[in-house]
């Protein structure tokens, strides 16, 4: 009965979440080093879910990328999974982020779709806001 | 049992549901023992016999608890059957004395959807808000009283704030307008001293499971004075004076029985302690910044607190509170994450209403269940609060 | 325990309840052990999940029996609400198909009253009587089809008689006419084998405490087919498919998913175990003179024997046979001393209906029991013969 | 708990019931010896108890007398207990008969009356066969 026990144990919340959610390391402010610093929001409309990345960006490398969330585990999990990914490396790169992919690693349940939904907006906005030239987007 | 942490749940949820009292268990399994204690009790044999002579004698258990006569009380299958039996069952009954009904914003789903059922029917049902202390003023009532109404539902204890409604003037009121009244006391039987002698209640529901007893049965009570009656709405082999039909479940109902005698026995003690730990929880909390208490604690069931947390979001904070088994907003409504229509009925917004966690605990929570109870919330809070944009603070 | 006569009672009243299995009462009580594992299912927390868990179980072990979905399956609080439900809910839901039903007149109660309350709501309801042999003309069904007809309610297995209807051939018929098909399955359910995927059933009622499970818990199967629905009679929480709200009743749950499994294990077993008993018993009765065996003996279960015998009291008979725990008609009019209506449908008169022994038996009736029973009963019958004026005899 | 178990354990027949039932030693004809032999019958209108009483008379005093009784346990009791009680007594004694007493010592429950009514029909029958003048019938 291993197999209903597991489940069970972690309810809707997968190894991952948990571990995400209990540890978020780039919960709060980035500290932009000597790059330029963006900020970009998203919101549901029901002042439900919010959520706020801050960037720090030096030669088109995010070299911080950091967050702060009011909303369910799997939003703050899916936020910390983003910025754990996308630090580092070239701004661009958050063109890759994938809202079916997040889904599916954490385990989110589909009716929760439009909280990851907002973390998508968030990065489109952030993306916006970085210096459109250096960027590729088709 | 672990949690996802390794570590054993803490268990503050008594208002969902109690833990069995062992003497219940032991009650209840030792009528499976033997073939011959395991009878149908319309069985018209030594079998049959016994099983009846023990259902009498848990009728008058139940009855020593809320001091009304045996032959007054059903049993059913819980309380949201008692209520809809209560409700639906009088208001059809009734019908030709009137069909306007009044009920509360604040009741149990059970309340509230039997009445939403009437209305299909043609009745018509005036639904009144209480104060901001979850507080139905009785003049609120008396307005809303018409010559055509003829059944009145509040309830006891609310499930998700504790709050106290005054049944002895609302039962005094509807009585002087010769209106029936029904008070849902799940989550007072067996907590607060019942009489039902000296109340003027007409239905009164009941559950065994609120008050360590086994899940899936209850007891409806139904005062012997004229136009107190109900229409069945289960039909068949006549038991239960033929308002409830259907085999009566032998071991659930010497269960319910022990339980009302060990509750009985135990009122003052359980009722002390929960006042002791709610104290104790209440001063643990207190402090944390931003957190409004749901529900006056004047009129209030000591063994329910409920809190509501400025800028923390619920969902992530009952993850935080592991392995804390508490609830946010009422076990029923737990799974579809809709702000608790009580809270916001006591004038919460649904922010707050989707933050509030309601503590409920018992005769065998301890203090240091409490105490944990206290660390974790205050640590979840401050943490959500950090992670939290600060407009949502 | 012992009966008025110092000797213990031989319990042959399995169609009224049997005694439960110990394996279903271990792991009741097992679910009361630790406090964590008896949680509200609709919590949201571990505990909760834990009950959701074990109740799926349950779900799953019931829908092997019957070979159905386990989410086909709701929990209700025993045949009599399941019929209900299935009846009246079936009717009121498809009021619009048409207001004609069709029922047999040796149904239980559960079932006779719920069609005698929907024709208090205007519906029409057909009650066809059966041959002197208890079953149903598939052609007197036919025959009272019309266009209007929405609804056919017929058992499975009598509970009096142990008669078995053809379900097959009458649910092909229903849904070829495009008919609801419902059947009362409290007496076969684990018992004989049922099929689900294979059988042309709509909606179908059972009992645990009819199959060694325990009393207060039972099912409704509702096929997931275009235009099988019902309303539902209760409202509160949402608690299966919004079809049955209240607290799940967490040990009966597990006790009604244990008892199906064992069933399931023992089916075969079981039923040669009865079959081998029913020819003891019927090859010692068969010689008594002026006994009639009532209900076919081809279609027939054979845990149930019923004999009616000339120029006996069947009340006096019932006590002569102590210490035997038999029935005489239906358990649920034990009480009432009517002649048993089922038998009356046989074309019993009452002096014969009133003589009606019912004898049930199951896995743990040993051959001693029935030989005991034998001899009682020869021995019975004589001498109230030999008491008897002429005329009565 | 002896109080509630007792009753339990006999149901609705109590001890002197249950003796008279299993052990009617007045059941069956009378041998009316040298006397004279009088039947009277009773029975319910829907057929269902009949009750039967033989006595066999000598000189005025009820040398025999016996019943068959097609009926309930209380029936039968009731008919056995005045068996015993009247023979070998004056006939005229039978006038002492008295439906009250009978249910209260064998705790016949009130709805089932019209049985020990039936007796009661038997007993005057019997009477009024046997040589009215003998009898003081007020
Ligand atoms: C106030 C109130 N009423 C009714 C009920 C329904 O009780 P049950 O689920 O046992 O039917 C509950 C608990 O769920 C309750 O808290
Ligand atoms: C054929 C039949 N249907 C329905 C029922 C009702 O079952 P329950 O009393 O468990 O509700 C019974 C037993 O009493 C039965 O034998």
């Amino acid at each position: 009965m291993t197999s209903v026990t597991e489940p069970v144990l972690l309810g809707p919340y997968n190894e991952q979440v948990r571990g995400l959610f209990q540890n978020p390391r780039h919960a709060g402010d980035a500290a932009a080093g000597n790059g330029r610093r963006y900020e970009a929001r998203a919101s549901e409309a029901t002042a439900g879910a919010q959520i706020l990345l801050i960037a720090g960006v030096t030669e088109g490398i995010l070299a911080a990328l950091r967050f702060r969330v009011f909303g369910c585990p799997h939003l703050i999990a899916a936020a910390e999974a983003t910025c754990e990914r996308f630090e580092g490396g070239a701004v661009n790169k958050l063109q890759e982020f994938s809202v079916s992919d997040l889904m599916e690693t954490l385990g989110v349940p589909v009716e929760k779709m439009g909280r990851i939904l907002l973390l998508e907006d968030a990065i489109q906005a952030l993306l916006s806001q970085v210096d459109g030239k250096a960027i590729n987007r088709n | 049992m672990k949690t996802a942490h390794g570590s054993s749940p803490v268990y503050l949820d008594h208002a969902a549901t109690t833990p069995i009292d062992p003497a219940v268990a032991v009650a209840m399994s030792a009528c499976f023992a033997a073939r011959a204690d395991y009878g149908n009790a319309s069985s018209n044999h030594i079998v049959g016999r016994r099983a009846r002579a023990a259902i009498d004698t848990a009728r008058q258990e139940l009855g020593l608890l809320l001091n009304a006569q045996p032959q007054d009380l059903i049993w059913t299958s819980g309380a949201t059957e008692s209520v809809n039996l209560a409700i639906i069952g009088a208001a059809r009954f009734r019908a030709h004395r009137g069909r306007h009904l009044i009920t509360m914003t604040t009741e149990h789903k059970a309340v509230a959807e039997s009445f939403d059922a009437l209305e299909k029917e043609g009745f018509e049902v005036t639904r009144l808000s209480p104060g901001v202390d979850g507080i139905l003023p009785l003049s609120d009532l008396e307005a809303a009283m018409r010559d055509q109404t003829q059944l009145v539902s509040i309830m006891h204890v609310n499930n998700e704030t504790g709050v106290i409604q005054d049944i002895e003037a609302i039962g005094t009121l509807c009585r002087s307008r010769d209106v029936l009244f029904h008070t849902d006391a799940a989550q007072s039987v067996g907590k607060l001293h019942i009489d039902l002698e000296a109340l003027p209640v007409d239905l009164l529901s009941l559950t065994a499971h609120k008050f360590r007893g086994p899940q899936g049965i209850g007891a409806l009570y139904m005062a012997n004075r004229p136009g107190c009656r109900v229409a069945p709405l289960l039909h068949g082999g006549g038991q239960e004076r033929r308002l409830r039909p259907g085999t009566s479940a032998l071991h659930q109902i010497i269960g319910i029985g022990v339980a009302a005698r060990l509750a009985q026995n135990r009122l003052a003690e359980n009722l002390s302690h929960v006042t002791t730990l709610q104290a104790r929880l209440w001063r643990g909390l207190n402090g944390v910044s931003g957190i409004t208490r749901n529900g006056c604690a004047e009129s209030h069931y000591p063994g329910i607190l409920n809190i509501s947390a400025e800028g923390v979001e619920g969902e992530s904070l009952m993850l935080a509170l592991e392995p804390l088994c508490v609830a946010s907003g009422s076990a029923c409504n737990a799974q579809s994450g809709e702000p608790s229509f009580v809270l916001k009925a006591l004038g919460r917004t649904d922010l707050e209403a989707q933050s509030a966690i309601r503590f409920s605990y018992g005769p065998e929570t301890s203090r240091s269940d409490i105490d944990l109870a206290v660390k974790l919330y205050r640590s979840a809070v401050s943490r959500l609060r950090t992670i939290a944009p600060d407009a949502a603070a």
